[in-house]
């Protein structure tokens, strides 16, 4: 089933290139649909069939070159799951998101882009072995690129640029990382003499033969990658760029879903693979992510484009995924992965609103632009949820996530621990109040930008640019639009709206519990291998021992062969 | 998942009843062996929200009668029903439980302190019952009354209005009966939005914008403060549940066996609270919001920002009362006693310098909240919570008294531009309720006001100083609050609702529709043009039966409130409900028996005389300086206009103060200066930082390579075949030295 | 380096050659003598390649190169006793063959754009 | 490192000596304008190649003789005609001293036992590539100047930097014989009767048409008999040395004969044909054809695709007379829609 998920969008993608221009929306809107269908099928039977035991699913693997020891393996666990889940939703609200604000003579290019990059991110969070991750992760690039490039705004071009070759340097520092990781488990534990990217096995090893300083230098490579992914600052600068010119749909995907690769990966590398290192450098990483929440979110404020103001605003929120993850404890961990989701979701659904105005006035400029209150009702009512969602407010999804992370970074103070002064609530971990009270501080300043935009937007009389469309002037063969939203942008906005309740009321049975015995475990385990890591002369000991063993299974074998 | 986790509670419940035999009894006062309750009591909060439901799906439809508040009056007046119910039908002394579902829970492992299990659950005691009781009674009322206030904007503002109403409303029900600070939590901000949606209702007038923008910013500051004391209590106690917890607080331990005494926890939790708790209830540095917030219709003013969602903060620290008793150095109630007193003070000040009475009136909510506070502070629970009560029925009715005028003056408010309401046909009504209101707030002898004052007055002098450091001076503070209060209130009275007739029309004559308004300014001939013409055909129209009804019943309400201080046997009745509760304060085992005087008597006796006095002083003062010639203005006024009154030459007088405290002290430009420009500044700074610097550096990176591939192509790369060639043998003749050098 | 200077002379080497039964260890032939031969005529065809500026002797020069891997592989199938390395130089041959045919092929064209054969006179891939 | 250099065959200091002087005497080899003291720089070469050669004669222990004579020869044609090839200014004879070192070579690979490869190349590549060489220079080498058909161009009468080309060539040669020599021991004995039997073994109608009639002429093996083919390999068993075959019983035989259904015979030797060996070509075949069918085929393609490409490259493509041509084409038609309607058809 996974793997139909993988190939679905593409074989659909080649339906789009194949089929005429005017079907290509409806082949797309068909072909993610289906998608979200089986999705929805697959994460039922995943929560169905859960059970702490076993915590990965629908595993799958492929021998691609066996000689190699490459294969290619899938399998989800409860965190890829709900993050498949997010993904596909996503794909036909992003479908819904573009139908008129792509021309149709160039649809079959975005649409089929926008299929295979629904694949790609699905092999991500699907992937069980480097090879398929690390692939996929990498083709997320080249289909966002083409969406950038192609159907962005003015300045394009250079945010495309920017975004890929960014991105992809740190990757690729990244993959070094990953790649020695590999090598060193091949070489040191699993004795295959080469590298191992079995998922699983490396998390297994990883920690047992990297040395302090080896996890350290692997942790610095993966941070390189994974935190301009997230982005966190100060790697951030492609982002606003990126985000602005991108097109409606290319945002969203790109703040639901490509940012949270970096977050995932994170997930699922940084922190088993290197404990050591992750527990001695945490608060570094931590004060960084605080920074971003602080820095961005005050950027936030003295924007005048309004979807730059959101994509600083992604910065400034995932910087509190960032924390939750580094305070290494259940609180921490589960409030990042439901800021995973819950930020996809909240702000997806605002840039889906800024794309729906800048569809209507061709500009972003909050100087030129607001007060549409009264103009445009249901569009500020939408607005006014999802930026409350955003802040924070308890009862909406935002808020669990964001108390979840804070509350992590609180209570991860091992000095608390034990002694006199034992704090029962407190768990093992690198952080401890002052992280939580500076992430809190940056709660306020979520609530003064967002507002400020609110206000500037939604609030206060009306402003128009001089030229919008009109009748006379809007570009001719283009669909009319009227004046609020239509219904099929109110069908893309309500789901997320439902979600958006959904998770705020009942996060415990939708996403907490989800993810409650995964996330444990994922915990313990780390706080298991943070301990010790070997020394150097026991990782060269342990590979030495490897070789001989090898060369006296060689040796047998010649043996064996030559009488 | 659920039932692990109430097992989880349960076992530990029984283990602090277990460890702690002796203690356990004592602890049955907070409710250790609560009941529970029935599930329609879920419907209470969950009404309200069905009606916004309702009123969205109305706004759907573009519905242009005034069925929003009619159901919304409908499903508030059930709720109110259901709360009195579930009051008629509690047991008097045990906390009613009831858990809806778990909202936020999360278990990392079985020993204590490793679950958050924060429950959409509700938690009824005396304190809950009360709060619940005038939360959903007054917003029955005022909602009723907002039906006919807001007729103007039938249509999508109407079912905007309503929705948000609701939505306060059941936000409010969660943060009162909510059963552990998450959920309490969760009102908090929940109340903060609708507050901040309906200050910010008028969404065409930048002022109102700003305003609920301020309120909401200035409220999210001191929440940090509540989430921060949060956390700290989960770290502390390991339970954000309130049983727990106070079972907990009572064994005197902290969850992980350290003597509470002897923790720093014991007073930085409190303090955390208490800023959380200033934040949402204007004190202090915090109260800026609240005059901005009278920005909003008046029906808003008076259900969230004086009679119930104010007192959220009051509630807090009065829920978290054990918590505030647990440090032996009273720390945090010391700063709550002379935040309260102070913030009461500073406040009234203020008040008798303004013009525009819905300021006045909001002014004095402030200068009320911090004698609720100070109550609280002086361990006077009762008599704080008590103010609650009573200062819900009146702000309320003088803030919809002032609305009246409001609705039939379009929107003027400036007192020197009107007068003589009494006189006025159609008006009679709202004049007795603003007299009956008035009384009370200047604590009028046998007025609930001033029965619910003088406890806290009084308190504060019985409190020793060593107990709450100071605790009598803020008796006196607070004293002499009272004078200026009953002052600047028949301030009010005097100058608007007797004397001569004099009035002149607000700048709202087309509120509901700005968009002529707009062209009427815009106009060739100006502003004041528009504006004489529009006076010219002005007539003011009286309040129909929905505002007078629920006029009436108000100030019928505030003169019974009154006689809850002779139900029962607790100090009246909010005594007993109080005493029910978690907000119980065992005073004679604090203050250590010793009985204090005041000149001579037992303070709770001889303050009624004195607190009379200061009342009547400010009344007489108020006559004087304001009231008008005649027995309206008890034969001591000499008041004949408007505009003029005594009191303005002794205002120019005292020039320099008196222009300080009618632009409110300049905190607000205080703090534009040191906290908003700042950060402003600090905004653009880090954003051409993030520009130049950053982002520059990360172009450079990406500018070098490029710079220097060309420099090296313009010169390597020759086209030539052969150079081609020569440098791939050399490449592989390097490769291979270093292969060489290196294996062999 | 120094190891080598030290122990292993050009003096060593020549009494070594002095005392040695001359003809026979003239006659002694390794697998080196085959693999030198053949990487001296590979080293001939990479100097040809780089110093003729004829294209058409250049694509010569790498023909002598395709000798001399042909030599490397017989000799080494020689060594190992099988006969995959005379097999790989059919198909070695075969390549040459093929690019022999394009090459040309594609001299003839060139030669027919410029009126000569200068490798130098094309430098359209300058940057 | 150290220890391992002086593991070498040769001893190092020679070989870098030998490939230095190799170098000069190739640039002094180079044409260049005035002077040309080629035939020292050939000289100063073949003194170096012979040094290399020398050391490792010397170097190498003790072996089987061979016939070395040819083999110093060989190799001293090979490099020489090499180096004259790259050296010499004219095309022509760089293509002829080109093919005075294939026929040097495939001498070498008749004394490394490949006979049939020795014969193909020269075949091939003097026979078949040097000559449509030799073809092309004809057709595309043009005299600078009528009058002097015998002078030379200027990119053929010098050298593109033969000092550094020269000199990267030799280092590279250095480094590509300290590797190639590292630790490989002598070559072992000439491929003789067991690697016969090994190519015997697979041509059972070879072994049959020799063997049988001496077998059954001789009495050795019964009229019901035969020589016996296995059943997994379908090889036969047979050994040169020991004169023996595996011969089987008819009917036995149609059951799939093992090693111990049969019957070993041994054939005095005297009656063993004294021409029954594996060839060389035998040997190549079976190898081709058994081991490696797939590239014949991708070979076969290779071939194909470069005879169309240098078909399609080498048309005759000249622009002016395709112009021309589609005019004419244009006009006709032109002419064809005046004619009429009728025209068209």
């Amino acid at each position: 089933m996974l793997v139909l998920l993988i190939l679905l969008p593409l074989l659909f993608g080649v339906a789009v290139l194949l089929r005429p221009p005017a079907a290509a929306k409806w082949w797309a809107l068909g072909g993610t649909s289906l998608c979200l269908a089986i999705g929805a099928m697959l994460v039922g039977r995943f929560f169905a069939n859960a059970s702490p035991d076993v915590p990965f699913q629908a595993q799958g693997s492929f021998a691609w070159l066996p000689a190699l020891g490459l294969n290619l393996s899938v399998g989800i666990d409860s965190v890829a799951t709900l993050l498949i889940g997010l993904t596909l939703l996503l794909g036909p609200i992003c479908v819904g998101a573009s139908w008129t604000a792509i021309p149709q003579h160039r649809a079959r290019l975005f649409y089929g882009w926008l299929l295979v990059l629904q694949a790609a991110m699905v092999g991500v969070f699907a992937a069980r072995d480097l090879l398929v991750f690390y692939t996929c992760f990498e083709f997320t690039l080249l289909p966002m690129f083409v969406m950038i490039n192609e159907f962005g705004s003015t300045n394009r071009h250079k945010a495309a640029t920017k975004f890929f070759l960014y991105t992809f340097t740190g990757s690729i520092i990244a993959l070094a990382g990953l790649v020695y990781t590999a090598w060193a488990v091949g070489t040191r534990a699993t004795g295959v003499d080469g590298f191992t990217l079995d998922i699983a096995t490396l998390t297994e090893h990883a920690s047992h033969v990297l040395t302090a300083r080896e996890q350290a230098l692997v942790l610095l490579a993966m941070l390189c990658g994974f935190a301009v992914k997230v982005p966190l600052f100060p790697f951030h600068t492609w982002l606003p760029l990126a985000h602005t010119e991108a097109p409606t749909a290319g945002s969203v995907i790109l703040a639901g879903v490509l940012l949270k690769l970096g977050t995932y990966a994170m997930y699922r590398f940084v922190l088993p693979l290197v404990p050591h290192a992750v527990l001695e450098h945490a608060p570094a990483v931590a004060i960084l992510a605080i920074i971003g929440i602080i820095y961005a979110g005050l950027i936030c404020w003295v924007q005048t484009d309004v979807k730059k103001l959101v994509a600083y605003s992604s910065v400034s929120h995932l910087g509190f995924c960032v924390l939750g993850l580094f305070a290494l404890n259940s609180a921490g961990v589960t409030g990042s992965v439901l800021y995973m989701l819950n930020h996809g979701l909240s702000t997806g659904a605002l840039f889906l609103l800024v794309g729906f105005m800048y569809e209507r006035y061709h500009t972003r400029d909050m100087r030129e632009i607001g007060g549409l209150g009264a103009k445009m009702p249901i569009w500020s009512t939408f607005m006014v949820f999802f930026v409350m969602s955003s802040v924070g407010l308890p009862g909406l999804n935002g808020f669990p996530s964001e108390f979840l992370c804070t509350m992590g970074a609180f209570i991860s103070h091992t000095g608390w621990t034990s002694g006199a002064a034992r704090h029962v609530g407190a768990t093992w971990g690198p952080l401890g109040p002052w992280f939580g009270f500076a992430a809190g501080t940056g709660v306020i300043v979520a609530a003064i930008y967002l507002l400020a935009m609110v206000a500037k937007m939604v609030w206060g009389t009306l402003r128009e640019p001089a030229v919008h469309h009109g009748e006379h002037d809007h570009h001719a063969g283009g669909p009319h639009l009227p004046v609020d939203l239509t219904a099929r942008e109110i069908m893309t906005l309500l789901p997320i709206g439902v979600l958006c309740i959904v998770f705020g009321l009942f996060p415990t049975q939708t996403l907490i519990g989800a993810i409650e015995s995964d996330v444990n475990a994922q915990v313990a385990f780390v706080h298991e291998r943070s301990g010790e890591a070997p020394t150097e002369h026991e990782a060269h000991f342990a590979q030495q021992e490897h070789r001989q063993q090898r060369d006296a299974g060689r040796d047998e074998q010649i043996a064996g062969v030559k009488p | 998942m659920g039932v692990s986790m109430t097992t989880i509670m349960d076992a530990i419940l029984s283990a602090a009843v277990a460890q702690h035999g002796g203690e356990a009894a004592h602890a049955a006062v907070a409710a250790s062996h609560g009941v529970t309750g029935p599930l329609w009591i879920g419907l209470i909060p969950l009404l309200p929200l069905l009606g916004v439901v309702l009123v969205t799906l109305l706004a759907c439809f573009n519905e242009k009668s005034k069925m929003p508040a009619w159901i919304s009056v409908g499903l508030l007046a059930v709720s109110f029903l259901l709360t009195l119910f579930a009051y008629l039908g509690w047991n008097g002394h045990d906390a009613i439980h009831l858990k809806l579902w778990d909202w936020i829970g999360l278990s990392w492992g079985d020993l204590r302190g490793q679950t958050l299990a924060a429950g959409f659950a509700f938690y009824f005691d005396g304190l809950s019952l009360l709060w619940m009781l005038f939360v959903t009674g007054l917003a029955c009322l005022i909602g009723l009354y907002a039906s006919e206030y807001m007729e103007h904007d039938a249509g999508l503002g109407y079912c905007r209005f309503f929705a948000a109403f609701n939505l306060f409303v059941f936000s409010m029900s969660c943060l009162v009966m909510g059963d552990n600070l998450l959920m309490l939590f969760l009102g908090w901000e929940g109340v903060g939005l609708c507050s901040y949606l309906l200050i910010g209702y008028f969404y065409k007038k930048k002022s109102a914008v700003d305003a609920g923008m301020k309120a909401f910013v200035v409220n999210r500051i001191g929440d940090l403060g509540l989430l921060m004391g949060m956390l700290l209590t989960f770290t502390t106690f390991g339970t954000l549940q309130y049983d727990a917890l106070f079972n907990q607080i009572h064994t005197g331990l902290t969850a992980g066996g350290t003597p509470l005494s002897q923790t720093w926890q014991v007073w930085a939790i409190p303090l955390l609270l208490m800023g959380g708790a200033f934040g949402k209830s204007a004190q202090l540095f915090f109260y800026v919001w609240l005059p901005d917030a009278m920005e909003g219709p008046t029906p808003v003013s008076a259900l969230i920002h004086a009679a119930t969602m104010v007192t959220a903060g009051v509630y807090l620290v009065a829920r978290m009362m054990p918590l505030y008793l647990a440090d032996p150095a009273h720390i945090a109630l010391t700063a709550v006693t002379w935040g309260g007193a102070i913030t009461a003070f500073w406040s009234a000040t203020i008040a008798v310098a303004q013009f525009d009475i819905k300021r006045i009136m909001g002014y004095s909510t402030i200068s009320q909240l911090g004698y609720m506070f100070a109550g609280l502070g002086v361990l006077a629970t009762t008599g704080g919570v008590f103010h609650v009560f009573t200062h819900a029925f009146f702000k309320a009715t003088l803030f919809l008294s002032c609305g009246a005028v409001m609705h039939g003056f379009a929107g003027q408010l400036d007192m020197r531009k009107l007068s003589g309401l009494w006189s006025i046909n159609g008006f009679r009504v709202v004049v007795i309720a603003m007299l009956i209101g008035c009384l009370n707030l200047s604590g009028f002898p046998f007025t609930g006001g001033y029965f619910s004052k003088d406890m806290i007055i009084a308190e504060a002098f019985v409190t020793p100083d060593s107990v709450i450091a100071g605790s009598s001076w803020a008796g006196w503070l607070l004293l002499l609050t009272a004078g200026m209060t009953a002052y600047y209130t028949f301030r009010v009275f005097f100058r608007v609702f007797v004397g001569p007739v004099v009035y002149e029309p607000g700048e709202d004559l087309h509120a509901h529709d700005d968009h002529e308004h707009a062209d009427a300014h815009g106009h060739g001939h100006g502003h004041d043009d528009a504006h004489d013409h529009a006076a010219e055909h002005f007539h003011p129209h009286g309040p129909k039966w929905a505002i007078n009804l629920v006029l009436t019943l108000l100030s019928v309400g505030c003169i019974l409130s009154a006689g809850l201080y002779f139900l029962g046997d607790h100090h009246g009745w909010a005594g007993g409900m109080v005493h029910a509760s978690s907000a119980v304060v065992d005073t004679h085992a604090v203050e250590g028996g010793e009985e204090a005087l005041l000149f001579g008597q037992p303070p709770h006796e001889i303050m009624f005389y004195i607190s009379a006095v200061f009342g009547f002083g400010g009344i007489l003062l108020a006559a004087w300086f304001h009231g008008p010639k005649g027995i309206a203005g008890l034969l001591i006024g000499g008041r004949t206009t408007a505009a003029e009154v005594r009191m303005d030459p002794i205002a120019k007088a005292l020039r320099p103060i008196s222009t300080w405290a009618v632009r409110k002290w300049y905190v607000d430009e205080f703090y534009h200066l040191v906290l908003v420009t700042p950060l402003k500044i600090f905004a653009h700074l880090f954003h051409w930082f993030d520009k130049l610097i950053v982002d520059g550096l990360v172009n450079f990176f990406g500018a070098t390579p490029r710079v220097s591939s060309d420099a090296i192509g313009e010169s390597t790369q020759t086209g030539v075949l052969h150079d081609y060639a020569l440098r791939m043998v050399a490449g592989i003749a390097v490769v291979l030295v270093v292969v060489v050098l290196v294996l062999f | 380096m120094h190891a080598l200077l030290a122990d292993s002379t050009l003096t060593g080497g020549l009494l070594t050659l002095a005392q040695s039964d001359f003809p026979h260890a003239l006659s002694t032939l390794t697998l080196n003598h085959y693999l030198f031969v053949s990487a001296a005529m590979f080293a001939l065809g990479i100097i040809g390649f780089l110093t003729r500026r004829n294209l058409i002797i250049m694509f010569l020069c790498t023909e002598l190169m395709f000798q001399a891997a042909g030599l490397a592989l017989i000799a080494f199938g020689r060594y190992h006793l099988n006969f995959d390395g005379q097999s790989f130089v059919i198909f070695v041959l075969t390549i040459a063959a093929a690019e022999a045919a394009m090459a040309l092929a594609l001299v003839v064209l060139l030669f027919r754009r410029r009126e000569s054969l200068d490798a130098d006179l094309w430098a359209e891939l300058k940057g | 490192m150290n220890l391992a250099i002086a593991d070498l065959p040769i001893n190092p200091l020679l070989l870098y000596i030998a490939c230095a002087l190799g170098a000069v005497g190739v640039i002094f080899a180079m044409p260049r304008r005035g002077n040309n003291p080629a035939i020292v720089g050939g000289l100063v070469a073949a003194v170096a190649a012979g040094l290399v050669v020398l050391g490792l004669t010397l170097g190498s222990g003790r072996g089987e003789p061979t016939p070395s004579v040819f083999f110093y020869i060989f190799a001293l044609l090979a490099l020489g005609g090499g180096l004259r090839m790259i050296t010499h200014p004219k095309p022509v004879y760089a293509a002829l001293y080109f093919i005075l070192t294939i026929i040097a070579s495939s001498g070498l690979y008749l004394l490394l036992s490949a006979e049939f490869m020795a014969f193909a190349l020269v075949v091939i590549y003097a026979g078949a590539i040097i000559i449509t060489y030799l073809f092309v220079i004809m057709l595309a080498t043009q005299a600078p100047s009528a009058d002097d058909v015998d002078a030379l161009s200027v990119y053929d009468a010098s050298a593109h930097e033969p000092i550094a080309a020269s000199a990267a060539g030799f280092v590279l040669l250095a480094l590509l014989t300290t590797m190639l020599f590292h630790g490989t021991p002598d070559l072992p004995t000439r491929p003789g009767i067991d690697s016969s039997d090994a190519i015997l073994a697979r041509l059972p109608g070879k072994v049959d048409d020799a063997l049988t009639p001496i077998l059954l002429a001789n009495g050795l093996m019964n009229e019901d008999e035969r020589i016996a083919r296995m059943a997994d390999t379908g090889e036969v068993m047979i050994n040169s040395a020991k004169h023996t075959v595996l011969v089987t019983n008819a009917e036995v035989a149609g059951e799939a004969p093992t090693r111990e259904t049969g019957r070993l015979v041994e054939v005095p030797a005297e009656l063993w044909p004294s021409d029954l060996s594996g060839t060389n070509v035998e040997g190549l075949g079976l190898n081709l054809l058994g081991e490696h069918p797939m590239t014949i085929e991708i070979a076969g393609v290779v071939l194909l695709m470069a005879m169309l490409g240098a078909t399609v490259l080498a048309r005759k493509q000249v622009d002016l007379e395709e112009e021309a041509k589609a005019r004419q084409a244009r006009h006709l038609a032109l002419d064809g829609a005046i004619a009429g309607p009728g025209g068209a058809n």
